[in-house]
């Protein structure tokens, strides 16, 4: 027989392999090295995350497919991996101290990250309806288990439980939807589903297959009505996870997202315009609305998700390779706002431990200036408010929308966000007027670094906005 | 197709006999024997005490995790099935891939190991 | 239309008179197996096992059968009824199921299926069912400890006879019974069975199918000094005979697998004239004979084993050997081209 | 062939009819048993599209694995479903609004199915005809080849499973003494001391 495979296709998956290969070295390493481990395993991790992100930039060039197909590389997906990339290596950064402090060290933590991390890649990467489910299975399977991570709280537990519940719903819808398509085009490839909906008639049992997996991945990226797991999860989870939880995997599965709709489905955009219009208004409104009852600083976190997968969602509606670059733009944007944010959220620390109350945050300008200045900048940001760099996030989907003829979008958007903007002005004014609650612990080092990086990209972005936005606009082009 | 599916025929059959012959057995205390019970008779045994209390309990989360585990080595043997009959046709690049995958499992079967998963205490 | 109805019935008709034939003479079987099973293990202890029905006590399963025939069902007053009847029938069915594709002679067989030996695994991976239910469903203490034990037990020794059966499955290449076989025919007789070459599967194989039949050494769910009777202790009467005859046609099915897979089948040990006389079916009976011999020799003679004892051998020997032995014997047939 | 389309509708009936059972048992065991029944009844229906393979596998893998643990779960963890149940009919109406409207879009699809024209292009399985070779070994001769990406996607999946199950389930206990087999045999009778203990002192 002859074999399908050629060595070509390794070097195309090589972040794929390189992580895959790692994570089990790692692995191995963390249980021969016993206790003393976690350290070591964070440090290589992190050095493997980057290893990857340079493998993205420099493996290949062009759109190149593997494996039969079932797998792609172009410029949309690297610049989304590096994205990913980005996000994980936060991710790990921000848990480094917290983990230690919380007694849940525990090597395996980033390894999971690891393997999440590959499970995202593969979702971004693929291009084929099994490779795409194999991905986000591979990434679920590793997101369950590290939102249960502190087994003996009942809430992380509850949370694990709860995200692996209504997880596996989402996953059998999706996989119901695309078993649809694949009834009615008999392909499960990307392209060959778009040739077969481009001459042929678009029956009712395609339409609701489409349905069922825009249903399926608006659960991962949690935008309403399939937002219910968000809020608990994020409050159950430990913080650290769910700052991961709020970075990578968000960025993945709207990339995801972007590349089934755009890639499979590029004939039908009617079809599935309006479902996406819909869910982006029901996200940006419910995001801003319920989040001003929160008192819960995670919980408040999850809504602001919500709404921002919401204005995100605004620009794919637009269906235009604009309108694909400003989610990109947006994701980045976003993806260091979150960052920063909850590397704020980790280091409210008191000294019986970790507080999460919004209340907690008051007089925080007096006691520690810098943080309280830099988390202001950020929730200025979140809300949208110009010249910083969430201004720019909204004015990319919104302009898009608007040119694409979407004007009650791009209103009802706008609306969301001046009342979003509410809660997270409110934050600033709890730590900039109220009397001082109890000061916290002195901010470690590694979440100094990605508070200030996150801070200073956030503030600093109106003056050189060009390189991100035109790499976005180049990753945009290469899917249409 | 067709010839595929007389195969199973049989076994359809087979399985109905085998039904009743079981059923035969089971029922035919059910006819000739006499039943008196009393409630000495039917309480649980327990060595000649009076049950303690229920007796299903909660129990170690071992049991848990050998059943766990044995899910995923039997779907590793489930994966071996169609690659054992078809070596010769998949050639040298199949038993690599199934090497690679094999090798997976067995970096998950040492840190089981590693971790004391396996023992049993 | 009625020809076709007609030529249906008829072949359900013939199928399922052979059916009652082979259930039947298996069933008689049995019979004396069991009685050679205590036989064996009186002779071991210089005791003399049954004697009283019939000559030589031939007759003793017959009575038996007779006896618990006759005997009060039991069912305990805090028992899930239905449940409680139903694992005894589950446990029996499900081991007399598995007897449709094992072909005992040249095409005497009642369903030659492409996929015999999966079908067999399937069926032994459910024999934990009627375990598990009736330990459950009797709501007491030493059956649910037992249906515990064994449920963890039958799972733990299932992975290392799937990793035998795909080491036979690499020399057959295919999944039909007849055709495992038939891979072991030749001129050398004896010397093309597969326990020669794959012989520590062999063995492996062996011991897992003692395991996975709750036979000693490993009879930890019914250990009497420990557990009683484990599962089995609150069933009586015909229940309880169900369970132990499924436990008999499963041990007969597990020896006819090893006579299958490694000992040849119905194949004589030379294919030369004294041999061939006696007919296929002979040689198939003379080897589940033999190795059910065998087993009943480790019951007479080997210790029970300690439970972390029985889970390490499980877990820590048999898995990993056999899992070795699938890659090296992958390898061999890739190395030097001789996969089937 | 009515034999196979009559055994289709037993077999697609008992699935069905068990599947509803599984939600409407009292008892969680009876559920659980009843999911068993729906797994078996899916195994047939694999078997009439000639898919054997897949049906064994299903009855071994969901059937002898996975619901046994499900058996385990719901048998020994004495939870109280009834307790469970009665936050159930809060949701009923929900779920009989939503389970109807799916229904009637099955329907639709069913009415109105189009099969694009392209279709039978793409619908040409790789795998050869059921007559010249059986489905296990067209499986076989897809899965590890042409498919190699996806099967070892496989493999880290449950490489996760592994790590996951022990992450989240395994704890040693304190203070336990195991058996080292391996110091057991190795011991040689130089390595044999003897003390002498003294009555009511011990060592």
């Amino acid at each position: 027989m002859q074999s399908p495979f050629h060595s070509a296709d390794l070097t195309t998956a090589s972040p794929e392999l390189l992580l895959a290969g790692g994570a089990m070295a790692l692995l191995m390493f963390g249980v021969f090295r016993g206790k003393d481990a976690t350290g070591p395993v964070n440090v290589l991790s992190i050095g493997l995350l980057i290893a990857a992100g340079l493998a993205v930039l420099f493996s290949s060039s062009g759109t190149v497919t593997a494996f039969a197909d079932g797998f792609v590389v172009d410029g949309f997906a690297r610049f989304m991996k590096i994205l990913t990339l980005i996000g994980s290596t936060g991710a790990i950064i921000l848990s480094l101290h917290v983990m230690r402090v919380e007694r849940m060290n525990r090597f395996e933590y980033p390894i999971l990250i690891l393997l999440a991390t590959l499970g995202m890649l593969m979702m971004i990467s693929a291009n084929d309806m099994i490779s795409l489910y194999m991905g986000l299975e591979l990434q679920s399977l590793a997101l369950y288990v590290v939102a249960a991570l502190n087994r003996d709280s009942v809430r992380s537990s509850e949370a694990g439980l709860k995200y692996f519940v209504l997880g596996a719903l989402s996953s059998g819808m999706l996989l119901y939807g695309a078993s649809l398509v694949y009834g009615f085009t008999g392909t499960t490839s990307f392209p060959q589903i778009a040739a077969a909906i481009n001459h042929g008639e678009t029956g009712l049992g395609l339409v609701f297959g489409l349905v069922f997996i825009i249903s399926g991945l608006a659960f991962k990226i949690s935008a309403v009505p399939f937002h219910m797991w968000t809020p608990d999860v994020y409050e159950g989870a430990p913080t650290p996870v769910t700052a991961f939880f709020a970075a990578a995997p968000k960025v993945a599965a709207m990339a995801m997202f972007i590349r089934v709709v755009v890639g499979a489905f590029p004939n039908i955009t009617a079809d599935w315009q309006q479902i996406i219009v819909f869910i982006s208004i029901a996200s940006m409104v419910l995001g801003a609305f319920a989040a001003i009852g929160q008192t819960n600083i995670k919980r408040l976190m999850a809504y602001s998700s919500i709404g921002h997968m919401g204005f995100a969602l605004v620009g794919l509606a637009a269906g235009t390779e604009d309108g694909v670059r400003g989610v990109i733009v947006y994701l980045a944007i976003y993806l260091v706002m979150t960052l920063g944010t909850f590397a704020c959220i980790l280091a409210m620390r008191g000294r019986n431990g970790a507080v999460e109350n919004i209340s907690d945050l008051a007089g925080l300008a007096r006691n520690n200036p810098m943080m309280a200045f830099l988390l202001a900048m950020l929730m200025f940001s979140l809300a949208g408010i110009p010249p910083l760099a969430g201004f720019f996030a909204k004015f990319y989907v919104f302009l898009a929308a608007i040119e694409a003829g979407l004007y009650v979008l791009a209103v009802i958007g706008v609306l969301a966000s001046v009342v979003g903007a509410y809660y997270y002005v409110r934050i600033v004014k709890i730590m900039y007027f109220d009397e001082p609650a109890e000061e916290f612990e002195p901010m470690p080092v590694s979440l100094k670094a990605v508070l200030a990086v996150s801070g200073v990209l956030t503030i600093a972005f109106f003056v050189y906005p060009g390189p991100l936005v035109a790499a976005a606009g180049s990753a945009a082009s290469s899917l249409f | 197709m067709e010839e595929l599916l007389s195969g199973y025929l049989p076994i359809v059959v087979f399985i109905g006999i085998c039904m009743a012959i079981g059923l035969a057995l089971m029922l035919s205390a059910f006819i000739i024997a006499i039943r008196r019970p009393d409630p000495e008779k039917v309480a649980a045994y327990e060595c000649g005490f009076d049950a303690f209390d229920d007796a299903r309990m909660r129990f170690d989360v071992r049991f848990y995790l050998v059943s766990l585990l044995f899910i995923i080595f039997d779907l590793e043997v489930a994966f071996l099935f169609p690659w054992a009959i078809s070596l010769r046709e998949v050639g040298v690049f199949g038993f690599w891939s199934m090497m690679m995958f094999l090798a997976i499992l067995t970096i998950g079967f040492i840190y089981e190991w590693r971790k004391g998963a396996l023992e049993w205490d | 239309m009625a020809d076709t109805l007609w030529s249906y019935a008829l072949t359900v008709l013939i199928i399922a008179a052979q059916s009652v034939v082979l259930l039947v003479s298996l069933l008689v079987i049995i019979a004396f197996l069991l009685l050679a099973d205590r036989k064996i293990w009186a002779a071991v202890q210089m005791r003399r096992g049954p004697n009283v029905v019939g000559p030589f006590g031939l007759l003793q399963s017959f009575a038996d059968l007779m006896k618990f025939v006759f005997k009060e069902v039991v069912i305990p007053a805090g028992a899930n009824k239905g449940v409680f009847l139903i694992a005894p029938l589950v446990t029996c069915i499900l081991a007399l199921s598995a007897w449709a594709v094992v072909p005992v002679a040249e095409g005497w067989v009642i369903a030659d299926i492409n996929v015999g030996i999966l079908y067999l695994f399937a069926i032994s991976s459910l024999g934990v069912y009627g375990v598990i239910m009736g330990g459950w469903a009797s709501n007491s203490k030493y059956p649910f400890l037992g249906a515990l034990r064994s449920a963890a037990q039958m799972v733990s020794y299932e992975v290392s006879i799937g990793f035998v059966i795909i080491t036979v499955l690499l020399c057959v290449g295919s999944l039909n019974l007849t055709d495992i076989v038939k891979a072991q025919e030749g001129e050398w007789g004896v010397l093309g069975w597969f326990f020669i070459p794959l012989f520590p599967m062999f063995v492996v194989f062996f011991i897992s199918a003692l395991a996975e039949t709750n036979r000693p050494p490993f009879d930890l769910p019914e250990a009497e000094s420990e557990l009683v009777a484990g599962f089995m202790v609150e069933y009586s009467s015909t229940p309880y005979l169900l369970f132990m005859l499924g436990e008999y046609v499963s041990i007969v099915m597990m020896c006819s697998l090893i006579t299958i897979l490694f000992l040849g089948g119905w194949l004589p040990p030379f294919p030369i004239v004294p041999f061939t006389w006696v007919p296929d079916i002979g040689w198939f009976l003379i080897k589940v004979c033999f190795v059910f011999f065998m087993f009943a020799m480790v019951k007479a003679m080997v210790p029970r084993y300690r439970y972390d004892q029985l889970m390490r051998l499980g877990w820590k020997v048999f898995l990993p050997l056999s899992l070795f032995w699938v890659a090296l014997t992958a390898g061999v047939l890739v190395a030097f081209d001789w996969a089937p | 062939m009515i034999i196979a389309s009559l055994f289709f509708y037993l077999f697609a009936a008992i699935t069905v009819a068990a599947a509803f059972m599984v939600i409407s048992a009292r008892n969680p065991v009876h559920s659980v048993l009843f999911l068993i029944l729906a797994f078996f009844n899916s195994a047939g229906l694999f078997v009439l599209l000639g898919a054997e393979f897949v049906a064994m596998i299903l009855v071994i893998v969901y059937v002898g694995a996975v619901a046994v643990l499900f058996l385990f779960v719901v048998m020994m963890l004495d939870i109280d479903f009834s307790e469970l149940r009665e936050g159930m009919l809060q949701y009923l109406p929900i779920g009989v609004t939503i389970g109807a409207i799916l229904l009637i879009e099955l329907f639709m699809v069913f009415g109105s199915w189009v099969i694009a024209p392209e279709t039978a292009g793409f619908a040409a399985s790789p795998t050869p005809p059921i007559d010249r070779i059986t489905n296990t070994e067209a499986i076989g001769q897809l899965l590890y080849t042409k498919y190699v990406y996806l099967f070892q996607a496989a493999g880290m999946v449950l490489l996760i499973a592994m790590i996951g199950a022990i992450v989240l389930t395994l704890r040693h206990k304190e203070g336990v003494k195991r058996q080292v087999v391996a110091d057991q045999v190795a011991r040689t009778p130089a390595g044999v001391q003897l003390k002498d203990v003294k009555p009511g002192q011990g060592l």
